[in-house]
C-alpha cells in the first residue's frame, strides 16, 4: 500500500532502527510525537559516531589535521543549510542550541539595540512559548509592549485583525509569527504577513520550528528578515538550532554571547568582533552535532521536501479523518490537510490528555499530552491540555489504524 | 496497565472529587502547578489548634492528579498537623493505590502532597522555622 | 613503563578508538591538544549511538516510555555532575552549550540586575576571552568598570594587587577568575581569592573550564559562587557546558533564556517561571550528548580525579624537562609542575606557532598554536602567539618524546 | 611536506621582508587580521593615476603570512590597478609557490590579499561603486 504513496515509507523506515523497537512490553513503537523530536536515521548517528571516532577536534583555531577535517566538515553543514532554506550566503546562517535560543538571539540582540518604550512587538495566539516570553522578557524591560494577533474557531490566523491594525495607523516595531502551529497543525499565511509589513517597513521573524522540517520553504522567496528552526525536529541531532538572519540586518546587530571564536581581536577595554557569521557564536560549538546535521540535511534532499510534504498531507487527511469518526472526539485547528502540517491535536470525552497517553502508551503509541508549550493558545482554545499526534517520514497509515484502535480502547477503560 | 491504573475508585474521585471548592475562611492558601503537564491544584487549610479542621482542594488536570488530591482531602481532613507534616511520598502512593507509576505520572500522583507541604510551609514559616525549611526541603523534587 | 605510572595508560588508550589513527601519510596521531577539546572514549561514543538507537525522545513533557527512559537518563546526569563537583544539590546545576554560555548566563542574569553604573568587575589577565568579553559587554552597556589583576613574569597571579585593591577601600561588585590557565597552565590561589572576596562580600565566578577536568574540585569546599565549565574537555560531547550556581544566588536570578521548558505557566501579558534549574534551560536541551556526558564523568570517576592530576604532574615535569632542552626554545609559566596543569605554552627561536604546528602536524604531533583566545594574557607576554602542548589520560612519554623530536625536525626545517 | 612549505624563498621573505614599513602619504590604508590565528597585517597603497605607484606593508605573524605579504607587494608595485583589481587567490598561491595548502594555512597566505581587496574597496568606494561592491564580495570568505 505504501508504495502507491508520495514517499516509499516500507524503505524509509529501514533506515531508522529505533522504530524496530518494541515498548511497553512487547508493543511495537509507534512513534507520533514528531513535533516534539523526531527520530534519526543511521547516516545521522553514524556521522556523529564517525566525527568521534575518526576526527574529533575543536575547529577553526588550530592547524592540525583533525582540526581541518573536522573545520571542514562543520562548515559543510553551514553551506548545506544555507541552500537547504535558499539563503544568499552561509555568513547568514548562525548555530546556536536550539530554536528557542535563536529566539532569543533575536530578542536580546536585535531587540534590545531597537525596540524602545512604547514600541509594540506583535505576535499570535498560536505561538510556542519560544516565540512569547523572550518578547515578554524584552517588552517588559523596554516597557514595550505584546501585541497578539487572534485565532478563529476552526484555527486560522485572523489575519484581518493584523490588517486592521496597520492600517488603523498603529505601528509595530516588529512582528514575530509561527510558520506552522505546533498544536494545530495551521500554516499561515506567512508571504501576506511579511509584504503588509515591509510595506510598513516591520522586520518580519518567522519561527519556522515546525515549517521548516515539513515542508520547502525557501527564505529568499519568502523574504522573511529572521527565521529560526531546530535540527532535532527534522531528523538531526539534539542541541543544534539553526537562526537565519538578513546579512543587512546581521551587520548591524551586537554580539549576544560574547567569548572565544566570536571576536578578532581582544584588548583589556575593547574588542573587535569577528566576521559573520562567527560574530555570533560563541565558544566552541556543537561540533558533533552540527556536523551531525549534515546527514540529515542530506537525507530530507533526497527524499525531496516536496514528497514529504506530500506524504504528510495524505496521512493527516486518513487520520483527520478515521479519528472524527471516533465517538467522543474534538479535534482542533483547520479540517483541510491543504491548509495545516501533520499535527492532530484533540480531546476525548473527559479523559485528561496525560491520562490519554498513559493509555497509548501501553499500546506502545507514543502521543503527547499537556499544552504544548502554547498556553495562551490552550486559553484561547479554553481547554487545559490537549491530545497530539504527529507525523514525519516514517510514519504510516498502518500505524494510524493502530493509534486509532488505541483510542476505543480508552474510551472502554474510561467507561464513556 | 491501564486497566490497574484506571480503577473505578480512581475514575470516580476524578469525576466525583471530594472536599472540592473555595474555603472562604482559610488560614492558608497555596497553589501550585507541575510545569511538565500544567496540572494545577490549589489546596486551602483551616487549622484548629493542632489539626485540620478543615480542607478544600481545586483544580484541574489529569485523572491521576484530581483523584489523588480529592483522596488526600480524605486522608487528612481532621487529623492532627504532626502526622499530616510527616506524609510521606509513599503514603500517597498507597492511598491512591498506585505504586508501579513511571516518573511522569508520579509528579502527577504527587502534586497534591506537594501543594500540601508548600501550604504547611506557609503556616510553619513563624510558628515553627524548623519544620518550615524541613517541609520546603521535601516538597522540592516532588 | 606506565604500569609504574599514576595510571594504566595503556588500558586506557585502548578506550579511546581514535587513538590507533594514524595522520598526515601514515604517522601515529600523538594528539596534544586536550586544552582544546579532549577525545572521547568508546563508553561516551556508545551512550549517545545508544540514545539515537533506542530512545530518542524529548523530555520532561511527555507521558511516553521513549519520553521516560530519556528524562530518567538526562536527570541522572545532573545528579553525576552535581556529586563530581559536590554541589549541594541538582537544582544548583544548569546546563548551558559550553562554557562560555556558563559565564554569559552569569553576566546577562545576574550581572544585569546587580551591576550599576561606576560597579567593578575584576578579572585577571589570564583569562580566556569567554571571561572577558561578557564583562567587556556587560561594563560597556552599564557604564561599569573591568579591572584586571595582573601575573608576574614567571606567570602567577599576582594575588597582592588584588589585596591591595580590597585594602585600599575600593570596592568590586562581581570578580571572575579563571582556576587554571589555559595558556600557562597557571593555577590560581581561588580558596583565598574567595576568602578574601566573601569578607568584603563579593562574590566570585570561577571559570572551571581547565580545572574541572583535571584535578578534585569541590565547589563547597572552595565555596566559590559560580563554576562554569565544559564537556568536551573532559571526555564528554561537545554542546554541553554546565553553570554551578549557589541555590541562594540562583533563586534571586532572573530568567536568561525564555521558552519551553523554562516556565511554569505562560499567559498573554505574564508568566511564572519554572523551578530550579529549569528556569534555566529554556527549550529543547542538547539531551543525547548531556545523556553522553553521564559516561564521561563515569569514566573520570573509575579512574579518579587524584590520579588524573597525579599523571598529568608526572608528565608534564617530564615534558618541562624535555622541552627546555631544545635548543631556542622560550617557557612561559610556572617551572613547578605542582603549581600548574598540563598545559605547556612555549615558541622557538623565530619560528611562528602556526608554521610549527604545521610541522609539527607533519610528525602527526596534534599542539595547537595562536592565541588560544587569551589575546590580554599574549599582549602581556609581549608575544603574538605561542604553542601549546596539552596533556590528559592517554597521553604518555613515549608521545612527549616524539613531540620533542619534531621540535628539533622543525630546527632544521627553519635553520635555525 | 614542511619542507616544500618552507623553501629557501619563503623564509627569506620571513625573514627579509620587502617593502615592509609605513607609508606617510598613503592614498589608502586597511588593516585586517585573521581571527582563526591572530596574523595581523597593513597595507598602505599610494596610487598614481590608474597604477600602483608605492605599496607598503605592516604586519605580523606567521612566514607563510609574512612573505605572502612581502611577495605581493613586489608582484604588484608599478602594476595598473584594473590588473590588481582581478587578482585572483591561485595568483597568489602560484605566486608563493604554494598550492597545496590545507584550509587553515590557506588563510594565512590569502590575509595579504584580503586587505589588499578591502584597501581597494576603500579606494573605488566613491570612485567606481561597482568595482567597490565585487572587490567587497571576492574578499569574504577569504
Ligand atoms: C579557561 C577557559 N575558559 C573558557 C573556555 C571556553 O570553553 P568553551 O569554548 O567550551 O565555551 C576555555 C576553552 O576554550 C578555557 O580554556
Ligand atoms: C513552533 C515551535 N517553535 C519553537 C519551538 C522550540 O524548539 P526548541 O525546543 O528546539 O528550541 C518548537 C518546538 O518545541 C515549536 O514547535
Amino acid at each position: 500500500m505504501m508504495q502507491k504513496g508520495a514517499l516509499n515509507v516500507e524503505k524509509i523506515r529501514e533506515d531508522f532502527p529505533i522504530l524496530k523497537r518494541k515498548v511497553s512490553g512487547g508493543k511495537p513503537l509507534v512513534y507520533l510525537d514528531n513535533a516534539a523530536t523526531t527520530q534519526k536515521p543511521l547516516a545521522v548517528i553514524n556521522a556523529i559516531h564517525d566525527y568521534y571516532m575518526n576526527y574529533n577536534s575543536n575547529i577553526h583555531r588550530a592547524v592540525h589535521q583533525l582540526a581541518e577535517e573536522a573545520t571542514i566538515e562543520f562548515e559543510k553543514t553551514r553551506e548545506k543549510v544555507a541552500e537547504f532554506i535558499n539563503a544568499r550566503s552561509t555568513e547568514e546562517i548562525i548555530f546556536t542550541r536550539n530554536a528557542t535560543e535563536a529566539i532569543n538571539l533575536v530578542a536580546y540582540s536585535w531587540g534590545r539595540t531597537n525596540v524602545k518604550k512604547e514600541d509594540t512587538i506583535v505576535i499570535t495566539e498560536i505561538e510556542h512559548h519560544s516565540n512569547i516570553v523572550p518578547w515578554q522578557i524584552l517588552t517588559s524591560e523596554k516597557g514595550a509592549k505584546l501585541k497578539y494577533v487572534g485565532i478563529d474557531d476552526n484555527g486560522y490566523l485572523k489575519l484581518q485583525e493584523y490588517v486592521d491594525y496597520l492600517d488603523s495607523g498603529k505601528k509595530a516595531k516588529l512582528v514575530s509569527v509561527s510558520h506552522m502551529s505546533n498544536v494545530l497543525g495551521t500554516i499561515v499565511p506567512i508571504n501576506e504577513i511579511i509584504k503588509m509589513s515591509h510595506e510598513k517597513g516591520i522586520p518580519v521573524v518567522v519561527d519556522g520550528a515546525q515549517s521548516v522540517p515539513h515542508m520547502p520553504v525557501d527564505v529568499q522567496k519568502m523574504d522573511c528578515d529572521f527565521m529560526a528552526f531546530s535540527a532535532h525536529k527534522m531528523l538531526g541531532p539534539t542541541g543544534v538550532g539553526i537562526l537565519y538572519v538578513k546579512k543587512e540586518i546581521l551587520e548591524k546587530m551586537p554580539p549576544f554571547i560574547g567569548g572565544g571564536d566570536m571576536i578578532k581581536e581582544v584588548h583589556k577595554y575593547e574588542t573587535r568582533y569577528n566576521d559573520l557569521p562567527y560574530k555570533f557564536e560563541g565558544g566552541t560549538p556543537n561540533i558533533a552535532d552540527v556536523i551531525g546535521f549534515a546527514a540529515a540535511i542530506d537525507y530530507l534532499n533526497n527524499i525531496g521536501m516536496d514528497k514529504v510534504r506530500e506524504h504528510e498531507v495524505e496521512l493527516t487527511t486518513y487520520a483527520l479523518d478515521k479519528i472524527s469518526r471516533v465517538r467522543g472526539v474534538t479535534l482542533y485547528g483547520p479540517r483541510n490537510s491543504k491548509d495545516r502540517g501533520g499535527v492532530i491535536s484533540f480531546n476525548i470525552g473527559d479523559i485528561h490528555p496525560h491520562d490519554l497517553a498513559t493509555i497509548m502508551n501501553d499500546h506502545g503509541v507514543a502521543i503527547r499530552s499537556g499544552h504544548h508549550c502554547a498556553q495562551v493558545l490552550m486559553e484561547r482554545l479554553d481547554v487545559p491540555a490537549t491530545s497530539r499526534a504527529s507525523f514525519y517520514i516514517y510514519n504510516t497509515k498502518e500505524e494510524v489504524d493502530i493509534f486509532v484502535g488505541a483510542l476505543e480502547e480508552a474510551r472502554r477503560v474510561f467507561k464513556i | 496497565m491501564s486497566d490497574d491504573i484506571y480503577r473505578e475508585i480512581i475514575l470516580d474521585h476524578y469525576r466525583n472529587p471530594r472536599n472540592k471548592g473555595k474555603l472562604l475562611d482559610a488560614d492558608v492558601s497555596i497553589h501550585d502547578s507541575n510545569p511538565l503537564c500544567g496540572d494545577e491544584i490549589d489546596i486551602h487549610l483551616k487549622v484548629d489548634g493542632e489539626k485540620i479542621k478543615d480542607i478544600k482542594f481545586e483544580g484541574r488536570g489529569c485523572a491521576i492528579s484530581q483523584a489523588s488530591a480529592s483522596m488526600l482531602t480524605e486522608m487528612i481532613m481532621g487529623k492532627p498537623l504532626t502526622s499530616v507534616k510527616d506524609l510521606t511520598k509513599d503514603d500517597i502512593l498507597e492511598n491512591i493505590g498506585l505504586l508501579n507509576l513511571g516518573p511522569a505520572r508520579i509528579k502527577c500522583a504527587l502534586l497534591s502532597l506537594k501543594v500540601l507541604k508548600l501550604g504547611m510551609v506557609k503556616y510553619y514559616a513563624d510558628r515553627d522555622p524548623d519544620s518550615a525549611k524541613k517541609l520546603q526541603s521535601d516538597s522540592t523534587g516532588m
